[in-house]
């Protein structure tokens, strides 16, 4: 299995996803530059949290451009697994990826924490090792992760089992306290939560781990399967 | 040519930031403010191109990045 | 011309020096070059003389302080780089972006030496908070401001802490400190060295920020020029964070002989302190400087003080190579200037020399010094009138308990460090929230932690022993985290240092620091001194930040001050005395701020740190946590609501109910123990002769306290904690 | 009546925002572009005061809480 970790100019949770899947899961992984076309050899893509260039004019805005994206929609069409954590779930939405858009916390303030989040789908490539309606706690650390989406693409991903994670205690006004989220071919992920920061037991928390553990669950069997 | 782009938010999405101002303005006594929205401004300085081109270019603009159109409408104007 | 150097800021006398130095007259440039450079901010002309009481050398004392960051030994060839920084004045006109640039500036003086920033702390004053709008607006923006800059580089903000009092009313301190660590044989220091060598621009273009005010010399500028100036400068964290890896990127590969950020007075002080520590003189042209304004003047280039600027001394012929990692990061460098050997800084402005003066001349070396005049305010004896008789004991201690929680300086401040990130880089052990933060060191078992401490009433009643309290009450939040204080990097804030009163409280605060980290062996490696703190009516109490570093050599050893387990023994070390003297408790309940403050004692003191921390080596410590403001009673309810579990406290004391509970007495530690583990700990204590007192156990969910015989306080600790948590949300909200 | 209120950035304040903006225009193929700054448009309904009421109460607010006029500089109109 191999793993890519995108870096924006502003990326800065790169390292922590690098970590986690390096050094505490043991994957082959490797860091990607944003001007990079040529991402054929990785089997899962990870766009890491952070403040890409800058975050400035809207979170992800400017990121949505850079070469690699259009590799990235490649990547994807083929059904290969694309994950946005934080920043790089805004990405997401803003390259039109995922549905729905990340504004402004509620509070208008930004927020860093421990949430506790429920597993609303474990039928996806990173909540497989999960039980359903599981409850688990895992950081955020976001100005902007109210995630807003109009009435009918709401019921839409409803039907199609898109809501992966909500707040037991929404912290930032997300619609039906959405968390994170996926396509309809639930290849392409978004999450504002970070699991990167709770796969270690020193750190406090471990809940994070099965994130990754199912998607290498879910490569493994995807190659199993001869896919 | 210069240009100026107005970006809101849609009506039917939530504006935090503009309730936030609304309450203040209340609490400095303006009671009759009935509704406050933020949106962007955004002064661009456009070079040595014509109108035409200048118009051409901003609805690209506006629709790839200065809007994020699931959440924001925008406006511009040449000057 | 003559006549300007008052409008730069520079006295008859200062000015005669110059032309003596110089032997002429300065140009506009150079008068204004000698302006920003002499003045307090650049020269420490008033502190400097009493710096040599500070002990700044020591085993592991990599770097002490005359750079732009101290470093410190932690072992395994790695070091920490440590420094702290205020932005009081920015801040005060413009909270956010004051805060911000605050930050940035910071974060640039560690990875100019090379380190790589790993943690952020902030240590912050306002005026009363409850009673003030405005007060309110400035928490708000500087706490947005260290936000902003922070979270967006990525460098988790981990720690801090934050006082209300009335003398800050007019005069906010920001004070920011950064965290870095570096391997020994990567120090980079900012040396202009090698005859040659390519002086190269590295980020932000400058613009006129930060020129302004009275230090600039406005006579012959333009209208324009002038009406463009501009006082407030805006942070650019990501500029920063590109440029913090480009340099850090460029620092590998070995070109770059020295490296300095661009900070205070701008090119002005980078080229001449560069200058002086390499081979003595450079050339610059300020024609190359890049900009982001047109119609700049010399001058204006050289002292702005743009943001996310850094200047690089880099080998010649190899420029090329530090053009394409600062391309790749989306940057641009220019060659501005070279390194010279015959002791002038000169500015070019194309072919044409526009200042040249001796570059030693300019900086702190050649800067003058002063010894100021010092005499004790009339209001030390006064305000030391007071004992523990003249207040009425209280009648109901649930209600004290409560308002004593809901003080702005004790209430929970995680309104605060709830926006900040202070868990990004999946390094932070220890969050903000406990005595002092933990980050481990990846790649080693290490840990380091990291606190900034200063209790400013103690150091209005007596700033001797006030100082003393600051350093030992920062060694102690260390050493409540299980780790060795290593380290201290002070931030001095205070008034006028051309007034005799406030001119005593420094000296007095600058040897108490100094005896205080002699005797605990924390030498003093870097640091920063802000005067001026003052209005018309009042100046500040004296505020000496210390901002300190310990080790743990095994993180997962890392101790918090929660208590864990119910049917734990809590054990009081240390003694208590009467000495409410200066407490929160007469400030926040009497509304008094007097009295004697408490003593400190380093031969105990030194006895109890090595106590706990060889307690803790050997795994018979729960929890542990020192006592500060408000005391013992403020201290167990700390351990009860961060553990969300209650204590039976029974006390026999002759001491009045009041007096032992929020008396301040130093040196003293609040420890959990499991009932299995006492035995061990008792031999441990009675061996070396360590006070202590078993005063109760964790157990159900209230605080209960029992003073001879007698029930004072029977709570429910989610009461408490509610009324804790919440208090300064709800004044801001 | 309702009004707008447009809060730029003054001259000689940097607009770190704006340049990262040109910057992403730049790559996007746009090299015309000389300039972006970024403000606010604020959209304020003031309720049934009058024009001269409106007028008034805009000056104040925006020297008060809508411009941060350190850095900010304003104009309303009102509509
Ligand atoms: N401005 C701040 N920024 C970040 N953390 C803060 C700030 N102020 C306080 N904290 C955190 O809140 C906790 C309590 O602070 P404080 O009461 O000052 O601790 P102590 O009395 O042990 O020095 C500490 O963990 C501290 O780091
Ligand atoms: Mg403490």
């Amino acid at each position: 299995m191999k793993f890519g970790i995108i870096v924006f100019p502003g990326s800065n949770c790169d390292i922590d996803c690098y970590h986690v899947l390096k050094e505490v899961l043991n994957q082959e992984t490797e860091y990607v530059w944003h001007d990079t076309e040529d991402i054929e050899d990785f089997d899962c893509i990870v766009l890491p949290g952070g403040f890409s260039y800058g975050d400035y004019l809207r979170c992800g805005a400017v990121a949505q451009f850079s070469k690699v994206m259009d590799s990235i929609k490649v990547h994807a069409a083929k059904g290969k697994p694309v994950i946005g954590i934080c920043n790089g779930f805004q990405i997401l939405t803003e390259a039109g990826l995922l549905p729905g858009a990340l504004v402004r916390n509620a509070n208008l303030k930004f927020i860093c924490d421990i949430a506790a989040l429920k597993i609303e789908n474990t039928e996806t490539p990173v909540t497989n090792c999960y039980e359903a309606g599981e409850i688990i706690h895992i950081p955020i650390a976001h100005g902007e992760g109210n995630y807003v989406v109009d009435e009918d693409t709401l019921e839409d991903m409803k039907a199609h089992g898109q809501i992966l994670f909500t707040y037991v205690n929404n912290p930032n006004g997300s619609i039906v306290d959405i968390a994170g989220v996926c396509n309809k071919e639930k290849n392409i992920i978004g999450l504002m939560p970070h699991p990167e920061r709770a796969s270690e037991a020193l750190l406090g928390n471990t809940d994070g781990l099965k994130f990754f553990q199912s998607i290498i669950h879910h490569l493994e069997e995807g190659f199993s399967n001869g896919k | 040519m210069k240009a100026k782009v107005y970006v809101t938010l849609k009506k039917s999405i939530a504006d935090p930031q503009g309730t936030a101002i609304k309450g203040a303005l209340h609490k400095s006594g303006y009671n009759n403010v009935e509704d406050v929205r933020i949106g962007k401004l955004i002064e661009l300085d456009l070079g040595e191109i014509t109108k035409e081109a200048a118009e051409e270019q901003l609805k690209v603009m506006c629709e790839k990045l200065l809007a994020n159109t699931v959440i924001e409408s925008y406006q511009y104007e040449i000057i | 011309m003559e006549n300007n150097y008052k409008a730069v800021g520079l006295t008859q006398k200062e000015y005669e020096k110059i032309v003596a130095v110089m032997g002429r007259e300065p140009n506009e440039l150079e008068l204004n070059m000698y302006g920003v450079m002499w003045s307090e901010h650049c020269s420490y002309k008033h502190s400097r003389a009493l710096f040599k009481h500070f002990p700044t050398s020591g085993e592991k004392v990599l770097q002490g302080p005359g750079e732009n960051a101290g470093i410190v030994d932690i072992g395994d060839n790695l070091a920490v780089a440590m420094k702290i920084e205020s932005h009081n004045h920015p801040s005060a006109i413009e909270p956010y972006q004051g805060a911000a640039t605050g930050v940035g500036g910071i974060i640039r003086d560690i990875f100019a030496m090379g380190a790589r920033p790993v943690a952020l702390l902030n240590s912050l004053r306002f005026g009363d908070l409850e009673n003030s709008d405005r007060v309110k607006f400035l928490l708000d923006g500087v706490v947005e401001g260290i936000a902003g800059y922070g979270n967006c580089m990525g460098i988790p903000t981990v720690g801090g802490e934050v006082y209300f009092n009335k003398s800050y009313n007019g005069n906010p301190l920001v004070n920011a400190m950064c965290v870095g660590i570096i391997e020994h044989d990567k120090i980079h220091r900012g040396n202009a060295s090698g005859v040659g060598n390519s002086i190269m621009y590295v980020g932000a273009p400058t613009g006129r920020d930060g020129i302004g005010g009275a230090s600039f010399a406005s006579v012959e500028l333009t209208e324009e020029s002038e009406e463009k100036r501009s006082a407030v400068q805006v942070g650019d964290p990501f500029m920063e964070k590109l440029l913090l890896e480009a340099c850090l990127e460029l620092l590998q590969i070995g070109c770059v002989v020295g490296i300095q950020d661009l900070g205070a007075a701008g090119l002005a002080s980078a080229c001449c302190e560069t200058a002086t520590r390499g081979e003595g003189g450079m050339e610059v042209d300020v024609a190359k400087v890049p900009r982001r304004e047109t119609g700049m003047l010399p001058v204006e280039v050289m002292i702005s003080e743009s943001q996310e600027r850094m200047l690089l001394i880099v080998e010649k012929g190899r420029e090329e190579e530090v053009n394409k990692v600062v391309e790749k990061w989306g940057l641009h460098s220019v060659i501005i200037g070279k390194v010279t050997d015959d002791g002038f800084l000169r500015i070019l402005e194309g072919d044409q020399v526009v200042g040249e003066m001796p570059a030693e001349s300019l900086d702190s070396s050649g800067a003058p010094k002063y010894y100021s005049d010092y005499e004790k305010p009339a209001y030390i004896e006064e305000v030391q009138n007071f004992t523990s008789g003249d207040i009425e004991e209280p009648k109901n201690y649930k209600e004290v308990l409560t308002k004593l929680l809901t003080s702005p300086n004790i209430a929970s401040k995680e309104w605060i460090y709830r926006q900040y990130d202070h868990m990004v880089r999946t390094n932070t052990v220890v969050k903000p929230g406990s005595d002092a933060a933990v980050i481990r060191v990846k790649g080693t078992e290490k840990g380091i932690a990291l606190t900034t401490d200063c209790n400013s009433r103690l150091c209005y009643l007596d700033p001797r022993e006030g100082s003393k309290i600051a350093v030992t009450e920062a060694a102690r939040n260390i050493i409540c985290s299980g780790a060795k204080p290593l380290a201290i990097t002070d931030g001095l804030n205070f008034g006028s240092p051309e007034k005799p009163d406030r001119f005593w409280q420094f000296r007095e605060c600058v040897l108490g620091i100094s005896e205080a980290a002699r005797e605990l062996d924390t030498p003093v490696i870097s640091g920063n001194v802000s005067f001026y703190n003052e209005t018309d009516q009042d100046a500040i109490y004296p505020t000496p930040i210390i901002g300190m570093v310990g080790v743990l050599d095994d993180v997962e050893k890392a101790m918090t001050m929660e208590f864990k387990n119910e049917g734990d023994v809590i054990v009081l070390l240390g003694h208590t005395k009467d000495e409410i003297g200066g407490s929160e408790y007469i400030s926040r309940i009497h509304d008094l701020e007097k009295g004697r403050i408490p003593a400190i004692n380093f031969g105990l003191e030194k006895k109890l740190h090595s106590l706990i921390l060889e307690a803790n080596e050997k795994n018979l410590l729960q929890s542990a946590h020192d006592l500060s403001e408000g005391g013992l009673g403020i201290g167990v309810a700390e351990s009860c609501i961060s553990g969300k579990l209650g204590a039976k406290i029974n006390i026999n004391t002759d001491l009045r109910k009041d007096v032992y509970l929020f008396s301040e007495s130093q040196s003293r530690f609040l420890i959990t123990v499991k009932e299995k583990d006492l035995k061990d700990l008792k031999e441990m204590l009675q061996l070396r002769e360590v006070p202590y007192q078993r005063i109760g156990r964790v157990e159900g969910q209230d605080l209960e306290i029992t003073i001879n015989e007698a029930s004072v306080i029977c709570e429910a600790v989610e009461e408490l904690e509610a009324a804790w948590r919440g208090a300064l949300q709800c004044i801001m909200e």
